[in-house]
């Protein structure tokens, strides 16, 4: 039988490796993963290659991973803002690498990573300084660069509704990243408001099939952005 | 003769104008925010939110906010009727496609050629942020810019070639300053409307570009 | 205002061009959109170029539009089957062109066309004949092959609900190719079994956004497969 | 010593057998098919099917078909309650990316390096068709063959270098056929089981290649 529903958060992450990749949901605080991110500073791993939108706001969430001192590296796409400021002391210091993407390419990177595409050629960045040193070509009379996938050994989502198949809907601008990363880790942890029984969840409302999801930790109450 | 620079409102007034009936439009982050404010009610206008929208109406009323429910700008906003949700991949299908009918980008510098600068200034000390501008550079079928039209030192943002550091390349359709309405032709930066008061010759100083009539 | 919807099915491909490339959903009669390609053929036009996963099945459907004689080429997956004597016909005695592509790689090069993706390397295919002559690269010690955009003039798709913005439902398997067709036309064109008034359809569940449609057909009764 | 062949049945109920509890499997078209009315019942298999079902279901009571609601070969299917629905984009996805378990796959060839070709005879009056075959042997964790050993002709269809166009290189991990089954392995093909009565050599005189104990 299959049932990937966990009831704790820190026994979802048991097997988070130092040196892991770690693929973060959340645009800003809505699709954020809080109580994944809690688990995982818990958990304790360390020298982490964080990719996420952002690089986190305020002093929960990403921003207190990275405040914990467990990431070496973020990939991501807009890391500052007005409430970065753990990130933005972090990356003066030069205590934390960062690998800046534009959003289309880190998502279409990610998404790549997922589907099994070895690389593309995106128009996006192209004669920019984000696209220097890379492969380019012209093509049908228009420039573009090559980027390759983003794969993740866990990636941390949100999301609304799952049943114990890991089928899983999501809450309003909260999916932003969620069902991308969930194809593209070895280990997609997601983080739920609400557990349904198998068959409960509309056939055609599904979102992220359950083969992109391995395990549902069921969170109680509030965690971060939305109601 | 003097002449009376256009006020913000004035601009996004101006913008929202240009908008055709229909139209779907991504509105960055910043200045061109107003634009939303100054849409006609007799147009249907879909608003496209990077992060997962199409559809979005204004802000809600206060205690109404949802922290689910952001614009790119992680501020609050509400969905029309019709409007829906997708994830980011989708999301940027639309940008990068070609799918868009116009961005209303911010700007450090928009050059004669149509490459605008908006996302770094290349400080060394900076610390860089880019999201989803270069892929609307690249895909929306039109590129508007709202920006003022000299900085505070009195440098024109309307420049031969940009000094900062690239988004896009020569994608920048049309100009909207506080002195003037420009397009970006073949030829570099062609004058649409100049605040009153204002000659070619004087606009042409401010901007040290060549400017067609 | 925006309204897509269009009473008649005619009216909706009235500006079909010849040598027009139309991408046309359905994975055998699953989501064949049978009314429009009926209004194609009223339409007339000639010297198609049509990209579909199948080559029909029967009479009916594309099939009708093969034996009308106004399909110059097909790029398709899997033209043989059972009910294929159509387009089994035309090809022995060499009245249509065949671009036989692997179902997966058409799909991502159509979804490439509609992501403004300019190439990408797919490991489908590589060291077989379908890759003969296209470039093929070793990345990260897999080999692939590189394959190009494939984009519509027009694309008719079948959907279930839709509203006057375009947003679109599907039903069941007919799903299949018409979201990412519906991104890769110049313009594309819907015919549905039921209009629904704006805000009827639940934002978290439309398929297709209202941005890739740019013209729906309410069809009456049943339209091949289906109910 | 003589033996008999396995029967279809019991090659299907072989490799039903070898199925994971959990695991996500594709059937392809033809003798595979079988396979899904042996998978026990105290296991749970989620069948995926290349049109966009994960979690299919075995056919409808008669009267109960939907001709929106197929396989891979078209054929009538139902869903399990579980299951869900999604475009060609996301299946594709899931087969290319990695994410399938296990592929069931017809064959007119397998090689012992694990190559194998099943969309082609390359006879050039034949109408070539390929399907989702090339996306299922590059992306499936595991590629289990289905096949008699043996053409109509006496030919083995284990061969040392396929002859018929291939469908995909070096990817079959398992060979399922009426005399034996066989695991690809850096040195060939090594027999995991054979029909009761069947000597190795006799085997390998069958198939003319070389097969490890």
């Amino acid at each position: 039988m299959i049932d990937k529903i966990y009831s704790d958060a820190l026994a979802s992450l048991q097997d988070v490796q130092d040196g892991a990749t770690i693929l973060i949901g959340g645009f800003g605080g809505a699709g954020m993963p809080h109580t994944l991110i809690d688990a995982l500073i818990a958990q304790g791993a360390r020298d982490l290659t964080v990719v996420s939108n952002n690089a986190g706001n305020g002093t929960t969430g990403l921003a207190a991973l990275l405040a914990a001192g467990r990431v070496r590296k973020i990939v991501c796409s807009f890391p500052r803002q007005a409430d970065s400021f753990v990130f933005d002391e972090l990356y003066r210091s030069k205590k934390i690498e960062l690998e800046l993407v534009p959003q289309g390419n880190l998502v279409e990177r990610i998404r790549a990573g997922g589907a099994g595409i070895g690389a593309f050629f995106t128009p996006t960045g192209y004669g920019t300084a984000l696209a220097e040193g890379k492969e380019t070509r012209e093509i049908d009379g228009r420039n573009y660069v090559l980027e390759y996938p983003i794969r993740g050994d866990f990636a941390l989502i949100k999301a609304e509704q799952s049943d114990r198949w890991g089928n899983l809907t999501y809450r309003m601008t909260a999916r932003n990243f969620g069902p991308i990363m969930a194809s593209a880790a070895k280990t997609t942890v997601a983080q739920v408001a609400e557990v349904l029984p198998l068959g409960a969840l509309n056939p055609e409302n599904v979102v992220t099939p359950g083969i992109f999801v391995d395990r549902v930790v069921k969170i109680e109450g509030q965690d971060g952005a939305g109601r | 003769m003097s002449y009376t620079k256009w006020t913000r409102q004035q601009m996004a007034q101006r913008i929202a104008d240009d908008i055709p009936d229909g139209a779907v439009v991504n509105i960055g982050i910043g200045m061109p925010e107003m634009v939303a404010n100054c849409l006609p009610p007799e147009k249907e206008i879909l608003l496209h939110s990077e992060n997962g929208i199409l559809g979005m109406g204004p802000r809600p009323e206060p205690g109404q906010e949802d922290g689910d429910l952001i614009n790119a700008g992680k501020q609050p906003v509400t969905l029309l009727q019709g409007g829906c949700f997708f994830d980011h991949s989708t999301s940027f299908s639309m940008m990068r496609g070609g799918h868009i009918d116009i961005a209303i980008l911010g700007a450090f510098q928009v050059a004669e050629n149509g490459d605008i600068a908006n996302w770094s200034t290349g400080k060394p000390d900076a610390i860089p942020a880019v999201g989803g501008a270069m892929d609307l550079a690249v895909g929306a079928k039109r590129v508007f810019v709202m920006m003022e039209h000299l900085t505070k030192n009195g440098q024109s943002k309307i420049v031969s070639q940009c000094s900062y550091p690239l988004t896009g390349l020569g994608c920048v359709t049309r100009v909207y300053t506080d002195l003037a309405v420009l397009d970006v032709t073949p030829q570099g930066f062609s004058v649409v409307e100049m605040v009153e008061g204002l000659s070619l010759e004087e606009l042409e100083r401010l901007s040290g570009v060549t400017l067609h009539a």
